[in-house]
């Protein structure tokens, strides 16, 4: 919540009113202005690494959108992008329907996957419910196993046969394959899930998502019926989740469990949304940014580590997964709220809100443990 | 590896591909595979040295070459971004590599895309040149040095079983292969060519799920059925079977296509597991296929302290068959390479490699035969001093030893 | 038709092995409150210490020994340095144990390669038992899980620490009112699940082969039988785990090997769904 | 702690309890009708009836474990009766969930107080003023925020709006507690144990602000384990006892019942 207190109403104008806006909303307006016109000035291949980077910043949102406001931790986010993205493969590839409608096909198909994951969650809560999330992709890369034929298993279908790239709309050219037009389709996704996502969590639905979170009978205390919104969660987040994969696959991307459903995109959904903040939305979209950036940058570094003499590009998962929990650790807060945080401390200390383990960051706490631990190893007393 | 890494994130729009003729002072070739496994280190080992032999020699004509190698870590996706790194960031002038059908797969459009010459050194589709076949202008680009791919694999396979197996004893065999796409082309017909053409008793062609950790009861079953052998096509999950079927010392022989057994330190590996197993495979350290064969792998040996594995041949070759391809028309462009090459012939390490042309039975796809690329079957054999050997079983002309039944047997 | 004498061996010792898994991942949960997703990735640790140390010994019981020692090593480090300090907080605990165990499956790939690596067997040859051929091996990993397994039950039944563990699982409060030091129990349950998933690691390898992603299965399973039996419960997860085996071994055989391990984790979300407290244990949705 | 320990002569004992009494569904705002609940083989609530009437204050009063949060949590809907029905305003509301009652006009305090812990003062009352539909953005606007600063003020938590709940003294829980059951505007409240631990000055306010809202035309059913401060507000109190009703009448005869005396002499 802000710091002002006048309780005059606010018209749509002052809402959407750059210069009324605060600091950090003005910088991220400038920072979605500036991805309009990045291509402009980028090589092709940048253009390439930001559309996936962009792709996969709306999983992040769709992750952070349920799990970020509800608390409820999906950790198989993959299937929605998994449903939805084979959904719109399959379709073009067996019965040869057009991307460009298989695709929200596919998405609606993930919006009832979603339906049916938050169906448990009304019933199951917390690392229970987080266990079921997690075994569920994995159950459904079995099914395509049993069907090879349709899915191609592990494999993914590029080995059933090639499914069709987006075609050129007018005189664009096709966005599954010019650089430029298929950024620009994957910027339109982000933004698309970025405006839904933005508005709903900032109106009234979103302090009942982040209620739920806090505590769910009181909301329906208040009159509120918890299910309804959670479902509706589920059902936005598969929707918008299915149509990045969707979008994702007929574009720069591919129908890959790797790709889409594997373990390891949902854990770094879950990361990147860390990393930037959870329960945010735009930490969750600046966070997936940066992880899919930070991992490219990576995997090309040319030094090679001395002692052990590897280059970094070839081990760069590895040190990827060491830093990612090291970010885990110490800034477990994320990034974004961070600054934003410091931010507003900066700009108005008096608004100050009142930090409950005496103004310590929680890096500061963890650090002070350990060296506690250490003292009580060599024989001293815990302070 | 990566001596020439090129720059992260590097290059630009510069110099296209397909524009005219002319070679620049510097030639650029990609290389992928996946770093972590043995068949996409071997293919990018395998270029640079090729890169660097032909710069001592004076480069191509008379330009610097230099290669730029990408771990595709075995992944689709990772290969799809590395290969338009390669070609849309660095623009090279071709590409070379990859290892795995899904991942050639994953890359076909983008090859398409980008107009620039690839040739293939470890992935066995068909599809492929079932692509160049349906629409040849688009996918024009795309070539296979080797391996010869999975139908002549399965023809192979006939052709071994009917000049060895009365030999080897094997009347009665099961076939086993993995339930992956690239075994398809040769389960589909194998029983009936082996009943009719060779007159050996097919229990059963059995294809085994992808991620089969326990082959317990499939051999219960072979050993129930009393084959003599396990003719197989398996690849991914080669090792588990070869390992479980040594440690039960199962009463049948064990080989056919067996991706993992052509390593050269899979003896070593397994502790010698993989004793009396036989498989097919482009070539062997000392076999000679070609006058090129043996000195490539005394080269690699030098260079890596290790012997190259098939993908390496294939890779290595390709090199020199684009040094061939610019001298011959003196370009880079794709065009001019693509007509090169589909009316060379180059005498290279695994064979003599000519490509099917646009009307061919696989079209852009390296032939296969006596004449061609044709690869050799080896076993395993221990020497005296207990030391693993791959020796060459067939064909005739460079066979080294006999078949030998597993010592338990 | 594979014979019925070969299902009932897979099924006897795959029960006790994944036993042997799941009592580790339950009675971390039990004592701590801690779902740890890492402890698939300490049955990578065991396979991978003991395929070095034969190697460079030529041993297969020191490699054993390797085994239970750096797995049970690594799992108290994880404790000591990564978990205890945000044990407070489950998703934290998840989301970092699951890191973890993709950074070790990294370090297996990066150090070992992806290829598959061949553990020694423990004993080679095989037995006859009623007309069917048994690996000696299998028998001995059978025998020998049952035996940790029997001392796992005499260590909480009769040892103090023992029942400091037990007692810790039934009730933190409970603990602390007999005047147990939780943090004491906590530190010995990991050592103790460590090992015991290390010494899993091992014995899965020696009748399979390692790879920096076997531990993932066994994980997935671990799931299943614990939430079948009841997290938390000893007693439940070698139950869970040969109905989990069994029900396994049935699917292989009568519907595909296709759907290995999937009929577990079906039986798990149902579980969860109808019955989430498991058939044996405690209610699960206790504070 | 009984307030009526030292009368006991003159006046009439309260009516004798009828256990099987009936109750018609219009018998009152709210009508409980042989409300019965049951957790294992413990009976909490056992065949209580009563009924509530338009716009009184009743007080709700046992002793502990009398079974009165139960009692309450039955009637809006956190768990189900085992058996008995609930009317209100006639109409059969037996088992509905939580957040139906409230949208039928019935809402509640928490005796253990359940904030939103995330969030402060101000914006608790805002997320309770918020209505039950998925898409609606007079938040957005600040109109919600103007409305819950005035209900901040009223419940007499104006200078402390912008505070997050866990810096709240116990009295200023409980006046959010109520902010927000009157957010949701209400016809009728339930509240659960309003002046545990109040110090007097406090209870003389949140009585008077009671008394209020029952001027404005809201019934209030006000439960507490002891009859402090309770029997100057209430206009008729229900006494139970073990899950049964133990007595029903005025303050006065309340006071003066003997059984009343006796379950609070015992208990204590």
């Amino acid at each position: 919540m802000s710091g002002q207190t006048q309780s005059d109403l606010k018209s749509w104008g002052d809402i959407l009113n750059p210069v009324e806006m605060q600091r950090h909303q003005q910088v991220g307006l400038l920072g979605i202005v500036a991805l309009f016109v990045l291509p402009l000035v980028i090589p092709a291949i940048y253009a390439i690494y930001l559309s996936s980077a962009l792709f996969f910043a709306t999983f992040v949102m769709s992750w952070d959108f349920v799990s970020g406001y509800t608390g409820e931790i999906s950790f198989g986010h993959g299937l929605f992008f998994g449903v939805g993205g084979y959904t719109s493969g399959m379709l073009n590839l067996h019965m040869g329907i057009d991307p460009w409608i298989a695709a929200p096909i596919g998405a609606v198909a993930a919006g009832i996957a979603g339906l049916l994951i938050g169906f448990p969650s009304l019933r199951v809560q917390g690392p229970y419910f987080s266990l079921i999330t997690l075994v569920t992709p994995i159950i459904l890369i079995s099914v395509f196993r049993f069907f090879p034929d349709l899915t191609g298993g592990e494999l993914g279908l590029v080995s059933v046969g090639t499914v069709e790239k987006f075609s050129a709309i007018g005189p664009i050219p096709s966005p599954g394959f010019d650089p430029y037009s298929g950024y620009y389709l994957a910027l339109f996704v982000f933004l698309l899930a970025l405006v839904i996502f933005v508005a709903i969590t900032r109106s009234d639905a979103g302090m009942v998502l982040t209620a739920i979170r806090a505590d769910e009978i009181s909301v329906a205390a208040t009159g509120k019926n918890p299910a309804k919104f959670k479902l509706f969660a589920f059902v936005l987040s598969g929707l918008v989740g299915g149509l990045a994969g969707a979008m994702y696959g007929h574009s720069v991307g591919g129908f890959n469990v790797s790709e889409l459903l594997a373990l390891i995109i949902s854990i770094e959904v879950i990361v990147a949304a860390i990393l930037g903040g959870i329960g945010t939305i735009t930490g969750a979209a600046i966070g997936g940014l940066f992880f899919y950036l930070l991992r490219v940058f990576m995997r090309n570094i040319e030094f090679t580590i001395p002692v052990v003499n590897v280059p970094v590009g070839e081990i760069y998962f590895l040190l990827f997964g060491i830093v990612t929990l090291g970010f885990l650790f110490y800034l477990p807060e994320g990034i974004v709220p961070r600054l934003v945080g410091e931010w507003r401390a900066r700009s108005e200390p008096q608004a100050g809100e009142a930090v409950a383990d005496g103004g310590k960051s929680r890096g500061e706490r963890i650090v002070e443990e350990w060296t506690d631990d250490l003292r009580e190893l060599f024989g001293g007393e815990r302070r | 590896m990566g001596t020439a890494l090129a720059g992260c994130l590097g290059g630009g729009n510069g110099n296209g591909n397909g524009g005219g003729g002319g070679v620049p002072d510097t030639i650029t070739i990609g290389a992928l595979g996946p770093a972590d496994s043995p068949m996409g280190d071997s293919i990018l080992k395998s270029a640079e040295l090729a890169v660097n032999e032909i710069n001592e020699n004076g480069g191509i004509a008379g330009a610097d070459v230099e290669v730029s190698t990408k771990d595709t870590k075995d992944q689709p996706g990772t290969t799809r971004s590395v290969y338009q790194e390669l070609t849309t960031g660095e623009n090279v002038d071709a590409t070379v590599g990859i290892f795995g059908s899904e991942q050639l797969l994953s890359i076909m459009g983008n090859i398409a895309q980008q107009s620039t010459v690839h040739l293939t050194a470890g992935a066995a589709t068909p599809e492929a040149p079932a692509l160049v076949e349906e629409d040849y202008e688009t996918n024009k680009y795309w070539f296979r040095v080797g391996p010869i791919n999975s139908v002549f694999l399965g023809e192979s396979q006939v052709q071994f079983a009917a000049d060895r197996f009365e030999q080897m004893g094997w009347e009665k065999i099961a076939f086993l292969a993995e339930d992956y796409k690239w075994t398809e082309p040769i389960t589909n017909n194998i029983k009936s060519q082996l009943e009719e053409e060779v007159g050996v008793e097919v229990t059963e062609v059995r294809r085994v799920a992808e991620g089969t950790e326990d082959f317990t009861p499939v051999y219960d079953q072979l050993e129930a059925d009393e084959v003599d052998g396990a003719y197989t096509a398996l690849a991914h999950t080669g090792t588990t079977a070869l390992v479980q079927w040594a440690q039960q010392q199962r009463p049948f022989g064990f080989g056919g296509i067996h991706v993992p057994t052509q390593l050269p330190s899979f003896y070593e590996a397994t502790q010698g597991a993989a004793i009396s197993t036989f498989s097919q495979t482009t070539a062997t350290a000392n076999s000679e296929v070609t006058e090129k064969t043996v000195p490539y792998a005394n080269a690699y040996q030098e260079e890596y302290d290790s012997l190259p594995v098939y993908t390496g041949y294939s890779a290595y070759d390709a090199v020199y068959m684009i040094k061939e391809a610019i001298e011959a028309t003196e370009s880079v462009d794709s065009d001019d390479l693509v007509s090169e090459l589909e009316g060379m012939s180059y005498t290279g390490t695994g064979g003599n490699i000519e490509f099917f042309g646009p009307d061919g039975r696989f079209p852009h796809d390296v032939r296969y035969g006596a004449d061609y690329s044709q690869g050799v079957y080896f076993q395993w054999q221990a020497d005296e001093s207990g030391e693993g050997h791959q020796r060459v079983l067939w064909p005739d002309d460079l066979q080294e030893v006999d078949y030998q039944s597993p010592p338990w047997a | 038709m594979v014979s019925a004498i070969t299902i009932a061996t897979n099924v006897l010792m795959l029960g006790a092995l994944y036993s042997l898994v799941a009592i580790g991942f339950t009675l971390i949960f039990g004592v701590g409150g801690v779902l740890n997703l890492s402890h698939g990735a300490i049955i990578t640790v065991g396979a991978y210490s003991a395929y070095a140390v034969d190697a460079a010994t030529g041993s297969i019981v020191l490699g054993a020994i390797a085994a239970a020692v750096i797995s049970g090593a690594f799992s108290l480090a994880l404790y000591k340095g990564l978990i205890s300090k945000v044990r407070h907080n489950p998703v934290t605990v998840l989301i970092l144990t699951l890191v973890v165990a993709i950074v070790v499956e990294q370090l297996a790939l990066v150090v070992f390669g992806g290829e598959e690596l061949l553990v020694p067997q423990l004993l080679g040859g095989s037995i006859s038992v009623l007309g069917d051929s048994i690996q000696a091996n299998r028998i001995l990993v059978f025998v020998l899980s049952w035996v940790l397994i029997g001392g796992l039950f005499y260590f909480v039944d009769r040892t103090r620490t023992g029942k400091a563990i037990l007692a810790t699982s039934m009730s933190d409060k409970g603990a602390a009112l007999a005047g147990i030091d939780s943090e004491q129990v906590y530190t010995y349950t990991w050592v103790l699940a460590g090992a015991l998933a290390g010494l899993a690691g091992l014995f899965l390898a020696s009748f399979q082969t390692a790879n920096p992603l076997m531990g993932r299965n066994p994980l997935l399973l671990s799931f299943a039988i614990v939430v079948l039996g009841g997290l938390g419960s000893i007693r439940g997860s070698v139950i869970g785990a040969y109905l989990i085996s069994f029900l396994d071994q049935m699917t292989i055989t009568f519907l595909s090997e296709r759907l290995a391990g999937v009929s577990a984790l079906v039986v798990l979300v149902l579980v969860l769904l109808v019955r989430p407290k498991g058939l044996f244990g405690r209610e699960l949705v206790e504070e | 702690m009984s307030s009526g320990a030292q009368s006991g002569d003159a006046e009439p004992p309260a009516e004798p309890v009828d256990d099987a009494r009936n109750f018609d569904p219009d018998d009152g705002v709210l009508v409980a009708d042989g409300l019965t609940k049951r957790f294992g083989g413990l009976t909490a609530v056992d065949d209580l009836s009563f009924a509530v009437e338009e716009q009184e204050i009743l007080g709700f009063i046992g002793p502990n474990g009398a079974g009165k949060s139960t009692t309450f949590n039955c009637i809006t809907g956190r768990y189900p009766p085992t058996d008995g029905t609930v009317y209100y305003r006639g109409e059969d509301v037996t088992g509905l969930p939580a957040y139906e009652m409230v949208g039928k006009g019935l809402a509640r305090t928490f005796q253990e107080f359940r904030p939103f812990e995330d969030r402060t003062i101000l914006a608790n009352v805002q997320t309770a003023l918020v209505p039950d539909e998925l898409f609606s953005t007079s938040g957005l606007r600040g109109e919600t925020r103007a409305e819950a600063i005035k209900l901040c003020e009223r419940v007499g938590l104006g200078d402390e709006m912008h505070r997050m709940p866990d810096e709240l003294p116990h009295a200023g829980m409980l006046r959010l507690e109520l902010a927000r059951a009157m957010a949701t505007d209400p016809d009728m409240m339930l509240i659960d144990e309003p002046f545990a631990g109040l110090a007097e000055g406090e209870i003389g306010q949140i009585s008077s602000l009671l008394t209020e809202l029952r001027e404005e035309g809201t019934t209030l059913v006000v439960v507490d384990h002891n009859m402090r401060g309770l029997l100057e507000l209430i206009d008729r109190a229900i006494v139970i006892n073990f899950g049964e009703l133990l007595a029903e009448g005025t303050p006065e005869e309340i006071r003066e019942n003997p059984d009343v005396q006796e379950a609070y002499l015992g208990s204590e």
